[in-house]
């Protein structure tokens, strides 16, 4: 994907969900990099978050395979305006080399809303059909993505809204 | 004459119709409050057994129907009518309401035992009856309200740390405890299963000193769960189904009030012979001092280490004075102290000595380093100068440092934190400035809120303000001038929503409802967090983790052998509950002792 | 009028410690057991008489059929679970019981009872008196062999057990003044329905009042029989109704008022003759007094108020040490409860003074000497006996 | 009340009078003083109504109480009169010459709490109890429980759980 292209107006399909897939194949690297180098006590937070990216880049290779969708890759469709934070952020994780849990989760977080707004973005800029409801899957799966990891932030955060009792393993 | 001829009168009896008739096919319905068959709703009722104590016939016995749960013990009454008299007094004192009488009366049958049946669960034609006799009104046989705690005024209290509650006198103890009806739903409910029906019952018969004595068998520190405990076993409280429940944690302060100090080390009886065997504790909270308490009582050498100047930990730089007198907390301290128990403080492991010192000296180590690190909301501005955590700022203002006292702050949660930081800095401000100047914000609504109505009740008459509801998105700060990059205030949302259809967190925020609470200063007080460096890297890395925190078994025990874990730092903040944790950890150690001496021999 | 006097000349005399020196192998005396199971005796309880002829020359009164221990029973309970078993001490009029073991704690745990439920027990305790006395009026003519009017009085009784039944939640034992109140209101309707039952019952009571009270049988057979000599009555503690019948005004309810008797307007009712005749004669117009009563307590009780003072949670109520006797009137005499309390969570000691006790006893025995063996029943029967009474 | 507590206070040296009510007083008396006092009180004083005479069993101070329930009808007063008498070979004097009821009062509490009136009519005949031979059964110290479980069977099938052991067996059975 040349720079030039990515900045003009249009774009197409195939290119959309290669950006997508990019974007998720860089935070995998990134979580997975993360992994031996975060404190033993919080890494299973990263190992979660690194499990779930490759488990978006399974979807959208599953997604690209799929006839009906192939058949639109070249369709050109509107980029969209948060296409630029998405990409941006696929490229530039802004994180310090010692995070600690919040931190890691607020990333995550704010990822996650990178995520939501491109494809509620493209769903909103494709007619109703196939593409549509493609985009509007996957901008779906990113919201039940982020309102787990929200519970999360609550659950970890705010430790003296929720006392844990579920360490006792019985 | 007349005495021969009146007795004729009968006769014209003879063209009456009869007044009793024979009637198979209808029923006669007993009267509205009629006393028939029992019926009891199994959804409401507890399985307190109260009913079972009053019946003077002995005719109800309590059968387990389903499984316990907190506030409820899954059994039902049965009754026996071969015993019933039918004399109502079950549904009188019934806790509940659940249990009530049908009006139906007429039941025939050839075999004795299905008059032996439990009512609501046993299938019965009346059942579903609406007539018969229910308790009416309110439970009268036991008192449905609470004694009245006697605590100092707003005005008393705003520009001083001392203790806000009074405690009760011998006569409104006694009132309060003959409330209680023994049936023992709590204990289970209280993490420490503490014998809370029997040291009531201790009060009603002014035994205080066996009342202290059932206290010490299963919570050291009773000075301090007597004035903070979360009471959890008020929740389960039977008495709390109609009318208030039983005032369980002044009852338990009322006796340590009521003992003379100087009384306590005897009656709770001196430590069993030594063993020679030696446990490090790390951390003076209430989980790491029980374990130091039961281990020094079983005989152990036991040497608790404390970072701070004071032992005591959470209870002492967590919760402010006006709650907890320090001088209590040291009451319950020098008791375990007297136990044989060292306490060494200024000492910070992994500094001033390592983990790997203490396994090699010790038979065996406990973890109980509680939630020292206060958590940010790291919204943009938190790190303004004038941001603070709320734990280290109540830490601070335990030991007597200075903490800075702006005319006006804003403190961001809904917790018991925020409230103990919002309180205390209203009382410093009260001394500096002659006012209040405290707003607290919470994420949550009042529906749902965190902090104990009690601590939302008492903050407002200090002049606290609170805001329900409110996200916090940033904390504004001057963009120039002298104070630039000093704090202006913190902004908000309305949250108008926090929790999703599932319940869990989700929060929606309303962004055209937008406060700004104006501040010269911000104090987070959302979550706490352990202080797990203190391992060092080789132990975090040899440890289990789960979620965030070490691994325990049930007994506390964690992934390393000679490695125990109790309270806060595992199971999250309540003070109780470590008491329980410490002596579950303290029963664990002592068993690998006990075994290794077995092994030894 | 003609008095029975006894005479026993013809007999053994009575030794001084009341045995009587009786050969039976002289063929002359026969010894009968008149009892448990007679329709002449109310409740289980026999008499031992020793007849010459169809005359008694000598009578024992026989009791322990249906000993429950009661007295000993509510040691064993807690002040409230006394409460279901002290109406089991008298079936026909349980209510009393009820009354002066509540009052009695009350009295002694320093409970102020609310007003609404003292006219409420007023309004109980004579409901229970109408149905003693319907019981009784039944059994005296049954006793003299007119069956019918037991019939009847039952009926109407019967009417009152609704009554009791839609006021109380039950008929016989209705376990309703509990120790501190009451425990319900009146239900909606009550005084009409109350109206129509008392009608009822005058309706009933002047065929009575014809049948048996002008029935020359009746006259010819009780009159001068059973005669009590007023000078006996405090010898013998002769109280209620067989006192009243020999003159005496005594009645607690005007005597010691108790509840909400001094608010009521009525005189106690009396008789001159002191036989089995004025003993009827007196308990028919006391249960007209009784309707009377009824009728104005249900005019005068206030609106339904507060009917349940509060009282110490029952499961560990105990009371301070102290003793007291508390009495009322009922349809039989002089009732009280003697209740000595100890500081425990236990009464000490409950001893009910029942009226059958002094009458049914000593001055039956008494009274039976030289009577007609036909005459017996009749004249147990006008002492109103209930044997529950005597062996609590 | 007080009136006639102080004409009689001297003379049978009795106790302190203990005003339950106005019209309801207790007084005890010395054996030795009982009879003149009842004496007095039924023929001068007006107490001429016998209302009860029973006994409380104080078996932890060794002691019966006896109470002479008095009633004056005519001020509708009621006196009782306490007396002591050791539980031990427990015996008074009989009373059935002044009310002869008494002697019904006196045959029960020889039967129901061994308390012998020697010369009172019949008093060790049966009065309740035909062929008792245990302790007599007012006494605190006779077991009616025992008694019960000892002569009855129990109804077979029967157990009740206790609602804590209950909990704490299927909840915490390790007291953990």
């Amino acid at each position: 994907m040349s720079k030039a292209k990515a900045l003009s107006k249009m774009t197409t399909v195939g290119e959309v969900l290669e950006a997508a897939a990019e974007f998720d194949r860089e935070a995998h690297s990134f979580y997975t990099d993360l992994i031996p180098r975060i404190s033993k006590n919080i890494r299973y937070l990263v190992e979660d978050l690194a499990r779930d990216e490759l488990r978006h880049i399974r979807m959208l290779s599953k997604l690209a395979k799929n006839p009906e969708v192939a058949a639109h890759m070249q369709d050109e469709i509107k980029r969209p305006q948060a296409d630029r934070k998405f990409t941006d952020a696929a490229h530039a994780p802004e994180l310090g080399d010692n995070p600690d849990d919040q931190e890691v989760l607020l990333y995550a977080l704010a990822r996650e809303q990178i995520a939501i707004e491109e494809y509620s973005e493209l769903a909103e800029n494709t007619e109703p059909g196939l593409l549509h409801d493609t985009f509007q899957f996957l901008a779906n799966e990113e919201r039940k993505h982020k309102a787990d990891l929200e519970a999360l932030y609550y659950e970890i955060v705010h430790t003296a809204a929720a006392p844990l009792r579920h360490n006792r393993q019985h | 004459m007349r005495d021969v001829l009146s007795p004729f009168t009968a006769w014209k009896h003879l063209f009456r119709e009869p007044v009793t008739v024979l009637d198979p096919l209808n029923d006669r319905p007993g009267a509205d409050r009629y006393r028939g068959f029992h019926q009891n709703d199994l959804e409401k009722c507890i399985g307190c057994g109260t009913c079972e104590v009053i019946c003077q016939n002995a005719a109800i016995d309590m059968v387990p129907v389903s499984d316990p749960e907190d506030g409820d013990s899954g059994l039902r009454p049965m009754i026996d009518y071969g015993r019933c008299c039918w004399c109502a007094l079950c549904v009188d004192v019934c806790m509940t309401g659940s249990l009530t009488m049908s009006n139906d009366y007429v039941w025939a049958d050839a075999n004795p035992d299905v008059f032996r049946f439990t009512p609501g669960v046993d299938p019965k034609p009346w059942n579903e009856e609406e007539k018969g006799y229910q308790r009416p009104g309110a439970r009268v046989l036991a008192s449905t309200e609470r004694v009245h705690m006697g605590e100092r005024t707003a005005k008393d209290r705003i520009d001083n740390f001392e203790e806000i509650v009074a405690g009760y006198t011998r006569e409104e103890a006694m009132i309060e405890a003959d409330r209680c009806v023994e049936c023992g739903l709590c204990v289970a409910t209280c993490p420490a299963h503490m014998d809370i029906p029997d040291y009531i019952k201790a009060i009603r018969e002014q035994d205080y000193d066996k009342g202290l004595q059932l206290l010490y068998q299963t919570n050291p520190f009773s000075e301090v769960c007597g004035r903070v405990c979360t009471h959890n076993c008020e929740t389960a409280c039977a008495a709390r189904h109609d009318g208030d429940p039983i005032a369980i944690r002044w009852l338990k302060r009322h006796i340590t009030d009521e003992v003379p100090y100087e009384r306590y080390v005897d009656l709770i009886g001196k430590p069993e012979a030594a063993t020679g065997r030696k446990v490090a504790i790390v951390g003076s909270g209430p989980a790491g001092l029980t374990t130091a308490y039961d281990l020094a009582r079983m005989g152990h050498k036991v040497v608790v280490y404390e970072a701070r100047k004071s032992p005591g930990g959470m209870p002492r730089y967590g919760i402010p004075e006006y709650r907890l007198p320090y001088d209590m907390l040291d009451r319950d301290i020098d008791v375990i102290r007297a136990m044989g128990v060292e306490i060494v403080c200024n000492t910070r492991i992994g500094e001033d000595i390592t983990m790997e010192t203490l396994r090699a000296d010790n038979d065996a180590v406990v973890l109980s380093i509680g939630l020292h690190l206060g958590r940010s909301t790291r919204i943009p501005g938190a790190e303004s100068p004038d941001v603070d955590t709320a734990v280290p700022l109540l830490r601070k203002i335990t030991d007597g440092e200075e903490v800075p006292v702006p005319e006006k702050l804003v403190v961001i949660g809904g917790g018991n934190v925020a409230m103990d930081i919002a309180r205390s800095m209203a009382r410093l401000q009260q001394v500096k400035h002659g006012k209040v100047g405290v707003t607290v914000t919470a994420l949550e609504s009042f529906d749902h809120f965190l902090a104990d109505a009690d601590e939302v009740r008492e903050s407002r008459e200090e002049g606290i303000e609170i805001f329900d509801a409110r996200g916090p998105q940033e904390i504004v700060t001057f963009k120039s001038g002298k104070r630039k990059g000093r704090v202006k205030g913190l902004r908000t949302w309305l949250c108008d929503s926090i929790f999703d259809d599932q319940g869990r967190f989700n929060p929606h925020y309303d962004e055209s409802d937008e406060l700004v609470h104006p501040a010269d200063m911000v104090i987070e007080a959302i979550g706490q967090a352990a202080d797990v460096s203190i391992l060092g890297k080789d132990l975090t890395e040899a440890l289990e983790w789960t979620r965030g925190r070490i691994r325990v078994d049930v007994d506390g025990q964690t992934s390393e052998p000679w490695l125990w874990s109790a309270g806060d730092c595992v199971n999250g903040p309540d003070v109780v509950h470590a008491v329980a944790d410490g002596h579950r950890v303290a029963q664990s150690i002592n068993a690998m002792l006990a075994a290794k001496e077995e092994a030894a021999t | 009028m003609f008095k029975i006097e006894p005479d026993r000349s013809q007999y053994p005399a009575h030794n001084p410690d009341g045995s009587c020196d009786i050969d039976l192998s002289s063929g002359k005396y026969v010894k009968i057991w008149h009892g448990p199971n007679h329709p002449g005796i109310t409740g289980n309880m026999s008499l031992e008489l020793t007849i010459c002829g169809d005359e008694v020359v000598e009578g024992r009164t026989r009791v322990g059929y249906l000993h429950r221990g009661f007295e000993k029973l509510m040691e064993r309970r807690t002040f409230i679970q006394v409460f279901p078993i002290v109406c089991r001490v008298c079936v026909p009029e349980p209510d009393l019981n009820e009354y002066c073991y509540a009052a009695a704690i009350e009295e002694l745990a320093g409970i102020e009872v609310p007003d609404y439920a003292n006219w409420m027990r007023t309004l109980i305790l004579e409901m229970g008196r109408f149905n003693s006395y319907m019981m009784y009026l039944g059994g005296q003519s049954g006793s003299l062999g007119m069956g019918v009017i037991g019939q009847w009085t039952t009926y109407v009784r019967d009417l009152m057990l609704d009554r009791f039944e839609e006021l109380t939640g039950a008929r016989v034992y209705h376990m309703f003044i509990l120790p501190g109140g009451v425990r319900d209101v009146l239900p909606d309707g009550f005084a009409a329905r109350m109206e129509e039952t008392l009608k009822t019952a005058e309706r009933y009571l002047d065929d009575v009042d014809k049948v048996m009270f002008q029935n020359a049988v009746f006259n010819k057979r009780t009159r001068g029989v059973g005669y009590i000599d007023p000078a006996l009555f405090d010898s013998y503690g002769v109280t209620g109704p067989t006192a009243r019948a020999g003159g005496a005004t005594t009645d607690v309810r005007r005597d010691a008022p108790y509840l909400k008797y001094d608010e009521l307007d009525f005189e106690p009712v009396t008789g001159t003759d002191s036989d089995i005749w004025a003993r009827a004669d007196v308990r028919r117009r006391d249960t007209r007094l009784s309707i009377d009563l009824i009728r104005q307590i249900l005019v005068k009780m206030q609106k339904p108020g507060e009917y349940f003072a509060k009282i110490p949670n029952v499961l560990h109520w105990k009371i301070p040490y102290g003793e007291t006797y508390i009495r009322g009137e009922s349809s039989r005499g002089e009732y009280g409860y003697y209740l000595v309390t100890d500081g425990t969570g236990y009464p000490r000691r409950i001893n009910v003074r029942g009226p059958s006790y002094t009458h049914a006893m000593a001055l039956l025995e008494r009274l039976i000497v030289n009577t007609n063996i036909s005459d017996v029943g009749a004249l147990m029967v006008s002492l109103h006996t209930y044997p529950p009474e005597i062996e609590r | 009340m007080r009136a006639l507590y102080d004409r009689l206070k001297d003379r049978f040296q009795l106790g302190e009078l203990t005003r339950q009510r106005p019209d309801l007083g207790f007084v005890t008396v010395g054996r030795d003083h009982l009879r003149a006092l009842l004496v007095e009180l039924k023929d001068v004083e007006g107490f001429t109504h016998l209302v009860l005479f029973t006994a409380v069993d104080w078996l932890e101070d060794g002691q019966f109480q006896l109470t002479y329930l008095l009633n004056n009808r005519a001020t509708a007063q009621d006196l009782g009169v306490r007396l002591m008498i050791p539980r031990e070979g427990a015996s008074m004097d009989t009373i059935h010459d002044l009310w002869p009821t008494a002697e019904t009062y006196q045959r029960e509490l020889y039967e129901m709490f061994g308390i012998d009136f020697p010369g009172s009519p019949r008093v060790d005949e049966d009065f309740i109890l035909e062929g008792w031979t245990d302790l007599p059964p007012n006494r605190r110290d006779f077991d009616t429980k025992e008694y019960s479980e000892a002569t009855f069977a129990e109804r077979a099938g029967r157990e009740s759980h206790d609602p804590r052991d209950h909990m704490k067996q299927k909840l915490y059975p390790d007291g953990e």
